[in-house]
């Protein structure tokens, strides 16, 4: 497998001291690396940092290209959809826009349709709610609202932050289930920002554990999973 | 505590509430109680009601019909604001602090109904009342900030730190007011395992050193079944369980509409 | 882990023994400053001209109802772009009293901050259920109304009409040596100054807190036990009774009240002086009142063929460099300052 | 009335000058701002804001005192012309009007802008004893020599051109009904006055009035109500925009009342060609200045005279502009009375000069309108001269009318 | 009865105006979440453009066409070189920063075109008023014209991608980012698009109040006032609240309280109505979840 996304010596903030402190990390092409770590071990800043929201040093590439230092819709267009936390849906506008928006850049209309067609396969819920305005959507309903709308710019990786966030356990597992699909149907890149970490490991091959902005371990999702250290703090056996 | 009441009512009665948006309904008569130093669980899928039970108990929302009674008064005959001074402090599922206050002064803020100078006071400083009560509210400040190990970020402003920790501020920001009850909505939503398992530490903490009582809305069903005295489920609107943590997991509606079948065998709830 | 774990055990004891002391040392420093500065305003009367003196004075109210301004907008977040509508209120219940009345100017004061305050109270009731934008352009056609309204039929009498007010000046006591313009000066700075008091006490309090924190989340607020409708109403009388009491301070030193004093400008200007002194900003507020007296000459020395335009860039300029206001660097110099001197 | 406190605090103020220190600047010459090689003369103008639009009376002072001092200056004098814009607010006006006295040391002011700044400052300057000459407002009230000794107006009032309407009204029709549009401001309301001068007890009875304010959008509503109250004359008192408006509404709607129209709004250019020439035809007015788009003084010497001066010192402004003809005019009368000071420029005598003009003609003016000013009248443009649109020009019918005395 | 039907339709004749300014604010508001008050201002600019193309011998509709043009331009630079900068800055520095727009635009105005009134052309019939002098061709004819952009930009929100990517821009630009939409452009486009209509609104006032520089200034506020009556997120609201406020001025002045407190009671209304519907007649509430 090739390398899809590989970061090296990334350092970000939001202005004040470094969040981030020289993280190197990779996705390999079809693959899924889970990010774990503390509360504020800078998991979401990394994804952030990917896609341009913040300023950041040191150097990503995405399939052979450097992206960083590009603005966040230029690196979207390339494809790498980020389904951030708090799910980013635009509250005031339908269903059906949400997913329009989705697509916004794309011009091939029969494949956008295609695609539609597929993300409402995966979310049937979604087709119920079509004209809805996404604010009034659960928790669960915006999630796979906000992962459809990611699928729609046809990427080739999916950055998700938290998908677990706030959904019930039946929620989670249909969310997960639909990612474990996409994974093994589309192929799609992931790479997984996530505290529930028996969820995320199921679903990864690879995974880095973070701590105060540095990655501390890294390596096969299976090999993390006999960990002991990763056991106690974050698998709670 | 002097008096006698032979049966002191439950401290929160949920009797038949019902709340309509527009043509959906969102809770469909809804009761249960929540007992003096009690920790009751409160489940139920995305968009089963649990939010907007919350918001009724906090005045948000209004309900169409049945009453919500906290120490035995009707809360609906309570302004929203007069909520907190009755002993009912919150928190929100994704937060909500005074962005641009530091973390002592969202503590402080959280302090609010515990004094009761107004304006000209406030403006004048004449007395000592003023002076007294914010000496007393940045003692509380202090004594919270400590619990929840915030000195370190005491004053900062809120809105750059992490979630988890802006969680901790939260939580101290509805302790600061001294309430009976706290409603907790998913305290532990963005912690990693090892962080709630010292949450639950410290909601056994809080009720033992506050004696309070909490309803925790969580959708993490480890901390929920590890703390609570007895849970209550909904789904669209409607109780489908009410017991101890283990009747409810077993309950075979609990496990259709909530956990999914052979939950327990999953990560989240080992 | 180095995060700091929830819920540790540890022992609820003091922020560390040395912090009274330090808070002590910068109560004497910022004291010390105020005493210093409060001297060199107080030197000015008798340094400067008459002219300096009144253009001083005015300042001096023009900060007073930006701080009425900043309570509204800066501290509790109601967009007020109407505030002179307050200004004209306690100008005209100043010189109404003065002329009609013949009372004199210090004891119209009281009246002038209540009747602004009142009417404060009453557009406060109805701004509660306009957010944003909205309760921003209604309070626009407030101002904008503001010189129909005093100068309606019904009302003449006591207005003056189109012809306005003359009011004058109060004369100084007989037993102090000083003019009239320095006399009001000094009258104008002591009052200014215990309203400046009085608005920090309001601020740094319960109440600045309930202001700030309806301000940044409402619902939160109200689950907080903070009583929307209460605060927010307060708060737009405390503001406007402070507006209302710069208008009578800037009515008596201009002498003369007139309905084309108060137009939208008036409003408008107002709000800029709170923007440019700094949002939610006590001290911002003073700059705003010498932005309010200088710029304008300012902008009309560089060119009188369109001095709207030159002021027009010149404050585009500084919010651009300033976009938090004087107040923005002001307190991250004074944070530099603190944090040097060992604080953190 | 406010004036007996403030008569006496004038006298204490004058009374405690010399006393003070203070005031040091003031003592050392008898006359502020006139020395050997020059006199600073003062003045205030709405350079922004919403009455721009009479900055360029300023600017055209400042070009003709220019010429002035090309020419050698007056008394051997060159003319230090200060100007500053008050936004045409009355707060600024009193802090500019303070600087040009009290700061910049001039001996006069001349031509200040506007009723509101005006009014703001004329307690202030005859407090200082400081002449106000000239002041660029039509208000009646600059005419009170008891009351503001210290200030003299130029231009014939509103409330003088209202009275010679009314009596013009009622000489064609004793029994006429009148509607009155009016802005409301002190423009508009000294129509109100002077009609009511006229009219006395009867205005309630034959006049139906309605406002509109600077900002409304249009009057086409108020018009509309004034033609309701079946009114068969009609006064229209606003600023031009709204009185091409006016025109066009009452044309447009079929009424066709004796229609007067205010002196400020009779530019052809501005008023007449906007509201469309044929629908003024028959529009009645006074004016008292020569309207450099009226065709009947493209010849004229007077205004020949100016057209050089505006070629000359200001090329490139705006010719269609009466506020041009208006500002050198103004200017001309003032020449005429630094040149009757003579040697003696103390504020005084600056004063008895204003006040004792006789029979000045200046060239801008009508043909038989004369400037006099004595003591007792501070209005020194009392005629005007009725004129009646006939589609392309101003035609003047009729004697030079003199205001009454009220 | 006639002297109603006459105010009645001259209300309606106003009402056209506000409501061309106030579609031009909305637009803005759609596309940047902003409520400029320089709009006026600019669309008097604009007029002034198309005053000296006419004057320089340009068909009447080529000098709207290019004024539009223009102002499209200048609505953009605004944005880019202005408004740029401010992009993180509070709100209340963003409102000054229009203020200080409105004082440099109504300044340079007067500066560069005087300050005489001057016709300006229609290009309707307008010597001949229609219907017994009740309502001119100019009349009818701009408000075709009002309702014809009012089409054209609901049909643009509604119906095209670009107008959905503006107003994703404006409700929630990170997110606008991450499904890859340029949302710098997507502001300035709609600055320039706003300015586009202010232009047009401008070229259509204008033979009515007569051209000046502060011609928009009462139209402005009884804009706002139709923009907020409608609801400010909704551009035929706001046309709507547009004509409504222009018939109820006219009427209340005529009938109720007399031309002197016209303005006053036109605030008192628009107070009422949002009292009882806080977000504007036609304006949606946005329901979202705590």
């Amino acid at each position: 497998m090739a390398t899809l996304l590989e970061a090296r010596a990334l350092t970000a903030g939001y202005g004040g001291p470094p969040v981030l402190h020289g993280v190197a990390l990779a996705v390999e092409e079809g693959g899924v690396t889970a990010l774990l770590g503390a509360n504020g071990a800078g998991k979401t800043t990394i994804l952030r940092a990917l896609c341009g929201m913040i300023a950041a040093s040191g150097e990503v590439r995405f399939a052979g290209e450097r992206i960083d230092g590009l603005p966040t819709e230029a690196i979207a267009r390339r494809g790498i959809a980020h389904v951030p936390d708090g799910r980013g849906t635009f509250a005031e506008l339908t269903v059906e826009e949400n997913l329009r928006l989705g697509a916004i850049t794309r011009r091939d209309r029969a494949a956008v349709a295609a695609d539609l067609e597929g993300a409402l396969t995966l979310f049937p819920r979604l087709r119920e709610r079509w004209r809805q305005q996404a604010g009034t959507l659960s928790g669960g309903e915006q999630q796979m609202l906000a992962i459809a709308r990611a699928l729609l710019l046809r990427p080739r990786l999916l950055l998700l932050d938290e998908p677990s966030f706030g959904l019930a356990p039946l929620a989670v597992r249909e969310v997960f289930g639909a990612l474990a699909r996409l994974r093994a149907e589309a192929g799609v890149a992931m790479l997984l920002v996530e505290q529930n970490a028996a969820l995320a490991l199921d679903l990864a091959d690879r995974a880095c554990l973070l701590e105060t902005g540095r990655v501390v371990l890294q390596g096969e999702a299976a090999a993390l999973r006999r960990d002991a250290a990763v056991r106690r703090a974050y698998l709670g056996r | 505590m002097a008096a006698p009441a032979a049966t002191p009512p439950p401290l929160l009665e949920v009797e038949g509430v019902v709340v309509r948006f527009g043509g959906v309904v969102a809770l469909a008569g809804v009761s249960f109680e929540v007992g003096h130093r009690e920790i009751r669980g409160l489940i139920g899928p995305n968009g089963s009601g649990k939010t907007t039970l919350f918001n009724c108990i906090s005045g948000l929302c209004r309900p169409a019909a049945g009453e919500i009674r906290f120490e035995g008064v009707a809360l609906s005959r309570v302004p929203r604001h007069a909520r907190a001074r009755l002993g009912i402090g919150r928190t929100f599922q994704h937060t909500a602090l005074f962005r641009s206050l530091t973390v002592r002064e969202n503590v402080l803020a959280g302090a609010h109904p515990l004094a009761g100078s107004g304006f000209l006071a406030n403006a004048l400083r004449l007395g000592g009342r003023v002076r007294r009560e914010e000496r007393e509210a940045e003692e509380t400040a202090r004594r919270l900030l400590a619990l929840l190990s915030l000195e370190a970020v005491a004053d900062a402003p809120v809105g750059r730190l992490p979630f988890g920790t802006q969680k901790r501020v939260e939580l101290a920001r509805a302790l600061a007011a001294g309430p009976k009850l706290l409603l907790l909505d998913e305290p532990a939503g963005g912690l990693n395992h090892e962080e709630v398992y010292r949450l639950a530490r410290l909601l056994f903490r809080i009720r033992r050193e506050f004696e309070l009582s909490i309803l925790l809305v969580e959708h993490h069903m480890h901390l929920v079944t590890s703390v609570s005295d007895r849970v209550v489920a909904l789904d669209f609107g409607e109780k489908i369980a009410d017991g101890t943590p283990e009747a409810v997991r077993a309950e075979p509606a609990v496990i259709r509409a909530y956990l999914g079948e052979g939950a327990a065998a999953h990560g989240d709830a080992a | 882990m180095s995060g700091p774990p929830i819920g540790s055990a540890r022992a609820s004891g003091a922020a560390g023994p040395d912090a009274p002391a330090a808070s002590r040392q910068r109560r004497a420093i910022a004291f010390a400053l105020l005493l210093a500065g409060a001297a060199v305003l107080i030197a000015s009367a008798f340094l400067l001209s008459p002219f300096r003196l009144f253009q001083l004075t005015l300042a001096a109210g023009y900060a007073v109802a930006i701080l009425g301004l900043n309570l509204v907008t800066g501290y509790n977040g109601q967009i007020s772009l109407g505030h002179g509508a307050f200004y004209a209120a306690g100008a005209y219940t100043t010189a109404i009293l003065m002329t009609h009345f013949d009372w004199p100017f210090w004891a119209t004061l009281p009246v002038a901050g209540l009747a602004s305050g009142a009417l404060g109270y009453a557009v406060g009731f109805p701004a509660l259920r306009l957010g944003g934008f909205y309760l921003a352009l209604t309070t626009f056609s407030l101002a904008v109304a503001v010189p129909q309204i005093l100068k309606h039929r019904a009302i003449e009498d006591w207005t003056g009409g189109v012809q306005g007010l003359f009011i004058a000046k109060p004369d100084p006591p007989a037993f102090l040596p000083i003019e009239a313009d320095q006399w009001l000066y000094l009258t104008t700075l002591a009052i200014s100054a215990a309203l400046f008091l009085a608005a920090w006490n309001l601020v740094r309090g319960r109440i600045g807190r309930a202001m700030r924190a309806i301000r940044d989340h409402p619902v939160a607020a109200e689950a907080m036990g903070m009583d929307l409708a209460a605060v927010k109403t307060r708060t737009f009388a405390a503001g406007a009774a402070l507006t209302g009491l710069a208008g009578a301070l800037g009515a008596v030193a201009v002498e003369f009240v007139a309905p084309d004093s108060f137009t939208v400008m008036l409003s408008i200007t107002l709000f800029v002086g709170m923007v440019v002194g700094g949002a939610a900003s006590i001290g911002g507020a003073v700059v705003g009142g010498l932005f309010i007296v200088f710029v304008p000459n300012l902008a009309e020395s560089i060119s009188k063929a369109a001095p709207g335009a030159i002021y027009g860039v010149l404050l585009i300029l500084l919010l651009f460099v300033l976009p938090g206001g004087a107040a923005g660097i002001g307190r991250l110099a004074v944070a530099r300052l603190w944090r040097r001197d060992g604080g953190r | 009335m406010p004036n007996r406190r403030s008569l006496i605090a004038a006298a204490a103020g004058v009374a405690a000058a010399p006393l003070s220190p203070w005031r040091r600047a003031e003592a050392r010459s008898t006359t502020p701002g006139v020395t050997a090689t020059e006199i600073r003369i003062g003045n205030t103008n709405a350079y922004s804001g919403p009455a721009s639009a009479y900055a360029v009376i300023s600017r055209c002072h400042a070009a003709f005192f220019r010429m002035v001092n090309e020419q050698g200056g007056i008394g051997g004098r060159q003319i230090v012309f200060l100007s500053y814009d008050d936004g045409y607010s009355p707060p600024r006006a009193v802090e500019q009007v303070r600087r040009l006295v009290e700061q910049d040391g001039v001996a006069f002011l001349f031509n200040t802008l506007g009723t509101p700044s005006n009014s703001a400052i004329v307690r202030y300057v005859n407090q200082r004893r400081v002449p106000h000459l000239f002041v660029a407002s039509g208000a009646d009230k600059w005419g009170d020599y008891r009351q503001t000794p210290w200030t003299i107006g130029w231009q014939p009032s509103y409330r003088t051109e209202a009275q010679v309407y009314a009596k013009h009204m009622l000489d064609r029709n004793p029994d006429a009904r009148l509607a009155l549009l009016y802005q409301n401001d002190d423009f508009g309301k000294d129509y109100i006055a002077g009609v009511r001068d006229v009219l006395g007890d009867r205005f309630d009875r034959v006049v139906r009035a309605a406002s509109h304010e600077v900002t409304d959008a249009t009057v086409d509503s108020q018009v509309i109500s004034l033609q309701a109250s079946g009114a068969d004359a009609l006064l229209t008192a606003t600023t031009p925009k709204f009185a091409a408006q006016a025109i066009r509404k009452v044309h447009d709607i079929g009424w066709r009342p004796l229609h007067f129209l205010t002196s400020v709004s009779v530019s052809v250019a501005s008023v007449m060609q906007p509201a469309g020439p044929e629908k003024g035809i028959g529009i009645i007015t006074a004016a008292y200045n020569k309207d450099p788009t009226d065709p009947a003084w493209d010849n004229d010497p007077g205004m020949n005279e100016w057209r050089a001066f505006m070629r000359r010192h200001m090329p490139g402004a705006d010719t269609t502009d009466i506020n041009y003809v208006y500002a050198y005019g103004v200017a001309l009368t003032l020449m005429q009375v630094l040149r009757q000071c003579g040697t003696d420029f103390s504020r005084q005598n600056i004063m008895r000069q204003a006040t004792g003009l006789r029979d000045l003609e200046i060239p801008t003016l009508l043909p038989g309108i004369r400037i006099n000013t004595a003591p007792d009248n501070y209005h020194p443009i009392r005629q005007m001269q009725l004129q009646r649109w006939d589609g392309t020009t101003w035609r003047r019918f009729g004697e030079v009318i003199e205001g009454t005395r009220v | 009865m006639e002297g109603f039907a006459h105010q009645l339709v001259a209300g309606i004749a106003t009402g056209g105006i506000y409501a061309s300014v106030a579609l031009a604010l909305v637009m803005i508001y759609q596309a940047t979440h902003h409520v400029n008050f320089a709009q006026g201002e600019m669309a008097t600019f604009s007029t002034y453009l198309a005053w000296a193309a006419v004057q320089g011998g340009a068909p009447w509709w080529a000098a709207l066409l290019g004024t539009v043009f223009a102002s499209f331009a200048v609505g953009v630079a605004i944005e880019r070189v202005l408004l740029r900068p401010m992009r993180s800055a509070p709100v209340l520095a963003v409102v000054c920063a229009f203020i200080g727009l409105m004082l440099i635009f109504n300044s340079i105005t007067g500066a560069i075109f005087g300050y005489a009134v001057r016709p300006f052309p229609s290009p309707f019939e307008t010597s001949a008023p229609l219907l017994g002098g009740l309502v001119s061709g100019h009349a009818l004819g701009s408000t075709a014209v009002t309702l014809a952009v009012l089409a054209l930009v609901w049909a643009f929100f509604r119906h095209t991608g670009l107008g959905l990517a503006m107003r994703a821009a404006a409700y929630n630009p990170v997110s606008a980012r991450l499904v890859g939409i340029r949302v710098g452009w997507m502001l300035a486009l709609g600055w320039g698009l706003a300015a586009a209509i202010g232009a047009v609104a401008g070229v259509m006032v204008a033979p009515v109040v007569f051209l000046e520089p502060n011609m928009m200034l009462g139209v402005l506020l009884y804009a706002f006032a139709g923009a907020l009556l409608g609801g400010i997120d909704n551009p035929a609201g706001a046309v709507a609240g547009g004509f409504l406020v222009g018939v109820v001025e006219n009427l209340a002045g005529a009938y109720l309280v007399g031309a002197e407190l016209k303005l006053t009671l036109a605030l008192a209304i628009i107070v009422g109505v949002l009292l009882l519907r806080p977000s504007g007649l036609f304006g949606r509430a946005v329901e979202s979840r705590v």
